[in-house]
């Protein structure tokens, strides 16, 4: 017969492993963490302005600050959903679709005319572009105009980040962010409107 | 903390109406049949629970002098009085719906209303637009609804983005703002006043923060008062207001807000083409001073973490310009 | 038998989240055609189970139809319910 | 009464008392050791690590709620933001209902329904020992997630679109849908076990008269977890797909439904609630008798009711919709509904109060349990009757006066009978009693401190003060009334917290209980405290409702299954007559590797839809070993 004794043990046993297998979870996924900024600091904001870009206006660098926060706007969900909310109240679709292009070129297939890097997009939302591309400097914050970046660069994704978001409460006109569009459509060929524009801005 | 400070002046505007947000405390015809209702409820269940409780008190100290009954004697007994209780359960039951029909039908609002009022919900404030048979006179406001005492109110509901709720108890019952789903509500109200509203539906982050202020007027001053908000923005006079319009039209501030009259013309945010005419800014959240104003255009991801609106970098004077601005759009 | 009872029920409320946007369409009246219906096969159902008890023998069969008699008046009460409101409230209110 | 024995070799008819104790604890009993723990399928074993792990969950939850109230104790308060607050009392009510209640309602019956039916073990073990390790899987997905930051913060409703893609961003909706996923599969595993159980395994004699209704409760909780979980599993599941791979279920744009979502949730969402109080009922009905030393007046209108109220049960979800803008019309068929469940829960109390009257109280602590529990939950039970009123419930919906509402069921309807149940039942689970004087002062402090903590938010409610806001603004006149329900929530954990001192402390070093320390009526009472592996010595035979009392002296006995192997005993479903021996399976270590595989795939899939593909390949292999055929054929006799 089994006595009570090894029920009991069992029990302290149990839950020594319960709280073990809670704590080596706990680390496991530690990767998962997804710390939501809702209060860019000023300075922060500030330094988010610094970044620096070559003559040709397309390669550059971010700022320090960016990598010592983790580089947020590219894989935190948070940001990325603001960023699409951002995009749609910013009028973003009016000339570049739902990402598949119009009067401005498409992001869904993946071929971006100032290069993929961050530093370029957020220089194209703030500064302009030629052919149009308005300068966003005066609508939007710094912190706006990274969140969009982060979002826009989703688009055109070759492999989704896991973060990506999926597809929105309004009619489906394309695949969603995490869907990576761009492995889909890269092969297509660029969907450029001006074919004239070169890389030099 | 800081939130706590700021908000604390609203006791001032809100003084001498305790009941400002309250089933208990109605001023318009639905809340009051409402209130009627819960009261006979809670009466007649009141009733029943002491009536159960004495039972049981009675049951647990009761003299027993004899053996306990496996006697059929005191069972039948028992079964009786049982099937007695059923029987009474059965007729307040009965009662009780009854009753709870005809307050229904009582609800029904007119067919023909006096003011029909647009509400668009979003995360986190609400949007008003009151309609007109001539779009030109179309105007909207936000967080703040006037409207003319005695006159049948119907409010046709819809969401931005997730599901709201419409709720002023001290005019009326709550009811869903569903994303592809249009309600309608009619309410009235009985008595002049200030009365405060909530979103009841979790709506994400600031939920807490989605407050909305109704105010019934005299029919007259509810004219005024439209006809005053159907005016484009005042033209600032002074040199510091005329500073802070440049300041909006400068910053980033026009991207999402609109004010009629000046180039200002985006729709994410709330319509500021009044806003020194609103008696709270940031749905609820502050009473409208320039102090607030201030505080909320300084840091409003402190006041209210995680809404829509960024911090936008202004210096000092800048931003006194421009809360002086916003007070001056009366 | 009255076992019926609750699937009666269970058809009815269905009807009832369906029938009220017919009948404020087309104004019939149909929602209190279904309900009284519903109502009666209930209680109908629940009498002859309590009726069987005289013909049953086993103490199984007089248990079974004594708490089907019983299930089906507990069913027949809020159909009732349902008929009254088809009565005082229109179809066409939301 | 004798069953055909085996062919050849040992049943219990032969050898002398101890000689068959030692054979069937060797047959019965699990190894010692690590592995012997994890492969053990004792319906015994694995319904202790469910009640000791839900009770965990129970003390986890409670210290959400304290943080919530200590946030709500003054106006504008930071305590807690905003956005770690919608987690908190997210993470509340999804671990109060699907990590706390519903499983210690089901452990309950997994450890007492094969007890009280007199068999040996619960049908399909290895099942059960799955259900566990599932569990156990889901819960700890949901609170890693929380100490990750990435919690649920939607509520534990979930509500579309804001828990749908374009709203929650991140994990943490798909976190709270794979969580249900979890503690569903789990609750249908032990659904479709007790149900088998109470059908099929009942000792000679039973009949569908003679149930427990303990038993009875059971069996239609877990008939109602069959029907109602697959609706919120369907939900779950579609909510993760539109999250994931882009459905539209509940996207009205392109022809989904944002209401969709709240039918199936309420459909499963308010059956629920019986899911956890019908137990209580089946508890309160069986303790109650033993305290007052009678049987139970109104059997027959007792099972009535259980039934009643659990068909019923389906047909009261709108009544969380009442103000989502359906036709009034049809609401308030579910006001009717939802009206008449008052008298089926008028019958139940009326017999109770009956039965009461006629015996005679013995006051201890799980009698005063119950007596709290009467109290209680005619309150909110009353309630209910309240917000059943279309009217009523539009002022009341979503407001402070509905947390009191279902808390006063829940924790009045359930908790309290389940502490009694736990009190009355500790000396059988353990062999040790629990303390009287520590009861006793549990007992008060959660009786007053649930009151004074609960119904002010009745008043608060109806000043208009609405759920799930992390905190108000210092003008609205809900101050004080909330300063005074977060002191009082105070006395209320005082009260758990003794009452969880009293378990610990008992369970080392309570006073030994004897066979059948409070003189019960139930098969239960019959065998050893703690009950050996094997449960019976020999399957009893019932010819009453209370066996242990019109047999006081010797329990009449079948015999003929072998104590070689594990068998059971089948009987018929309406009369318990024996049918058959049934051979029951041997621990197995495959359940917990199945429990792994399934767990691999379920947490996956909130990443990628190969998952469910590449994932059911290690699945397969699990059940395959857990399936594979070993050792002699069956006894066809």
């Amino acid at each position: 017969m089994l006595p009570a004794v090894s029920n009991k043990s069992f029990g302290l046993f149990f839950s020594a492993g319960f709280l073990l297998a809670a704590l080596t979870g706990a680390i496991g996924l530690g990767w998962l963490r997804e710390p939501r900024q809702y209060r860019t600091d000023p300075p922060i904001s500030a330094a988010l302005e610094g970044f620096r870009l070559m003559p040709n206006a397309i390669g550059g660098a971010p700022p320090e600050v960016y990598f010592a926060l983790g580089k947020p706007y590219e894989g935190t969900a948070y940001d990325l959903s603001q960023g699409k909310r951002l995009y749609s109240w910013f009028g973003c679709a009016s000339c570049h679709g739902e990402g598949e292009g119009g009067a401005g070129p498409a992001f869904l297939d993946g071929w971006w005319l100032y290069g993929p890097s961050m530093v370029s997009i957020v220089a194209s939302i703030r500064d302009g572009r030629p052919h149009d591309m308005p300068a966003f400097r005066d609508k939007m914050t710094i912190d706006q105009i990274w969140q969009l970046a982060g979002y826009v660069k989703s688009i055109g994704a070759y492999s989704a980040k896991l973060t990506a978001p999926s597809r929105n409460d309004a009619p489906q006109t394309r695949p969603a962010e995490n869907r990576a569009p761009a492995a889909i459509l890269f092969n297509e060929g660029s969907a450029s409107v001006h074919p004239d524009q070169g890389p030099s801005p | 903390m800081k939130a706590a400070r700021a908000a604390l002046p609203i006791s001032m505007l809100l003084s001498g109406c305790g009941g400002i947000q309250s089933a208990l405390d109605p001023q318009g015809h639905s809340a009051i049949l409402l209130r009627d209702l819960i009261l006979v409820i809670v009466a007649i269940c009141s009733l029943v629970w002491l009536a159960v409780m004495i039972v049981l008190v009675w049951a647990l100290l009761r003299r027993r002098d004899r053996e306990p009954g496996d006697g059929q004697g005191s069972d039948r007994g028992m079964r009786i009085w049982v099937s007695g209780a059923v029987a009474a359960t059965v007729l307040i039951i009965s009662g009780l719906t009854i009753g709870s029909f005809y307050t229904t039908r009582g609800l029904n609002g007119a067919k023909n209303p006096d003011v029909t009022i647009r509400v668009r919900a979003q995360q986190w404030w609400w949007q008003f637009i009151y309609e007109d048979t001539d779009p030109a006179r179309n105007f909207q406001t936000a967080n703040e609804l006037h409207i003319p005492v005695g006159k049948e109110v119907r409010v046709r509901l819809e969401s931005v983005d997730v599901i709201h709720s419409f709720w002023v108890p001290s005019l009326a019952g709550k009811l869903d703002l569903i994303p592809g789903r249009e309600n309608v509500l009619t309410f009235r109200a009985e008595r002049s006043g200030v009365y405060r509203g909530q979103c009841a539906e979790f709506c994400g982050l600031q939920h807490s923060h989605m407050a909305f202020f109704i105010i019934a007027e005299s029919e007259e001053s509810y004219r005024q008062w439209a006809g005053a908000q159907r005016q484009s923005g005042a033209e600032p006079v002074e040199a510091e207001t005329s500073a802070g319009k440049a300041v909006f039209a400068a910053r980033q501030c026009a991207a999402c807000h609109t004010i009629r009259g000046t180039a200002a013309a985006g729709t994410t945010g709330p319509d500021l083409t009044h806003i020194g005419s609103r008696r709270t800014i940031a749905a609820g959240l502050l009473e409208n001073t320039r102090g607030s104003l201030a505080a909320w255009i300084a840091d409003p991801q402190t006041l209210k973490p995680g809404n829509n609106m960024p911090i936008v970098p202004l210096s000092s004077d800048e931003l006194r310009q421009l809360s002086a601005y916003m007070e001056s759009l009366k | 038998m009255a076992d019926g009872a609750p699937a009666v029920w269970a058809v009815n409320m269905q009807l009832g989240q369906m029938l009220p946007y017919v009948d404020c369409r087309r104004e019939t009246s149909w929602t209190l055609t279904a309900t009284f219906a519903a109502a009666f096969l209930a209680a109908a159902g629940a009498l002859s189970s309590s009726c069987g008890h005289a013909v049953t023998v086993s103490r199984m069969m007089l248990f079974i139809s004594r708490l089907s008699a019983l299930v089906g008046f507990a069913f027949a009460f809020p159909l009732l319910l349902q008929g009254a409101a088809t009565l005082l409230l229109s179809a066409c209110e939301r | 009464m004798t069953i055909e024995p085996g062919r050849s070799a040992a049943t219990d008819a032969g050898p002398n008392e101890a000689e068959l104790e030692r054979r069937l604890t060797q047959t019965w009993s699990s190894q010692r050791g690590f592995w012997g723990a994890v492969a053990s399928v004792d319906h015994k074993v694995i319904a202790r690590r469910y009640i000791v792990t839900a009770l965990v969950f129970l003390a986890l939850g409670g210290l959400l709620a304290l943080a919530m109230r200590i946030q709500l104790a003054r106006p504008e308060a930071r305590f807690i933001d905003a956005d770690r607050y919608n987690q908190i009392f997210t993470m509340h009510g999804s671990n109060m209902m699907f990590l706390f209640a519903v499983p210690v309602m089901e452990a309950m019956a997994v450890y007492l329904v094969p007890l009280m039916v007199g068999t040996r073990n619960i049908a399909f073990p290895r099942l059960n020992a799955f259900s566990y390790w599932i569990f156990l899987a889901g819960g700890l997905l949901l609170w890693i997630s929380f100490a990750l930051d990435t919690a649920p913060d939607v509520g534990w409703f979930a509500y579309a679109p804001l828990s749908g893609p374009e709203y929650g961003a991140g994990k943490r909706a798909d976190i709270w849908a794979q969580m249900i996923t979890f503690t569903e599969l789990s609750a249908l595993a032990i659904a479709v076990e007790i149900v088998v159980t109470v059908l099929k395994q009942r000792a000679p004699g039973m009949s569908l008269d003679r149930i427990p209704l303990l038993v009875w409760s059971m069996l239609v909780m877990a008939s109602l977890v069959i029907m109602a979980m697959p609706a919120i599993m369907f939900a779950s599941s579609t909510l993760i797909m539109d999250r994931l791979v882009g459905t539209q279920f509940y996207n009205p744009a392109e022809g989904g439904d944002a209401l969709l979502w709240q039918h199936l949730f309420w459909f499963f969402g308010h059956p629920e609630v019986y899911i956890i109080f019908l137990p209580a009922v089946g508890m309160v009905s069986t303790i109650l008798p033993t305290f007052v030393r009678r049987p139970i007046f109104g059997y027959l209108p007792l099972v009535m009711a259980l039934i009643a109220t659990g068909v019923l049960a389906f047909g009261l979800w709108v009544h969380h919709m009442f103000v989502v803008g359906l036709p009034r019309l049809g609401e308030s068929f579910f006001t009717a509904s939802s009206m008449a469940i008052a008298i089926p829960a008028g019958i139940q109390i009326f017999c109770w109060l009956a039965t009461l009257w006629a015996g005679r109280p013995v006051f201890k602590v799980p009698l005063l349990f119950l007596i709290g529990f009467i109290v209680t939950f005619v309150i909110g039970g009353l309630t209910g009757v309240m917000v059943a009123s279309v009217p009523f419930d539009s002022q009341v919906h979503d407001t402070y006066f509905v947390v009191a509402h279902f808390h006063y069921v829940l924790i009045g309807g359930a908790v309290f009978p389940l502490i009694a149940a736990i009190y009355y039942w500790f000396p059988k689970m353990t062999g040790r009693m629990m303390s009287e004087r520590l009861g006793r002062w549990a007992f008060w402090l959660i009786f007053i401190g649930f009151h004074v903590t609960f119904f002010p938010m009745h008043i608060l409610g109806l000043q208009g003060m609405p759920r799930r806001i992390y905190t108000y603004q210092p003008d609205l006149p809900w101050g004080t009334l909330n300063l005074f329900v977060s002191l009082s929530s105070v006395v209320l954990s005082l009260g758990f917290l003794i009452f969880f001192i009293d378990i610990i402390r008992s369970w080392s070093s309570g006073r030994p209980a004897g066979e059948n320390p409070w003189n019960a009526s139930t098969l239960e009472w019959a065998t050893g405290s703690p009950p050996p592996p094997y449960n019976f010595r020999a399957i009893p035979v019932v010819d009453t409702r209370d066996p242990l009392w019109s047999q006081p002296d010797e329990l009449p006995v079948t015999s003929g299954l072998r104590s070689d192997r594990r068998e059971l005993l089948i009987s018929s479903v309406v009369e318990a007559l024996p049918e058959a021996r049934e051979s029951s399976p041997q621990d197995s270590v495959w359940p917990f590797w199945a429990a792994i595989a399934t767990s691999i795939m379920l947490i996956w899939s909130i990443f990628s839809p190969w998952a469910i593909v590449w994932g059911s390949v290690p699945i397969a292999v699990t059940l395959i070993g857990w399936f594979w055929p070993k050792g002699a054929a069956e006894d066809e006799s």
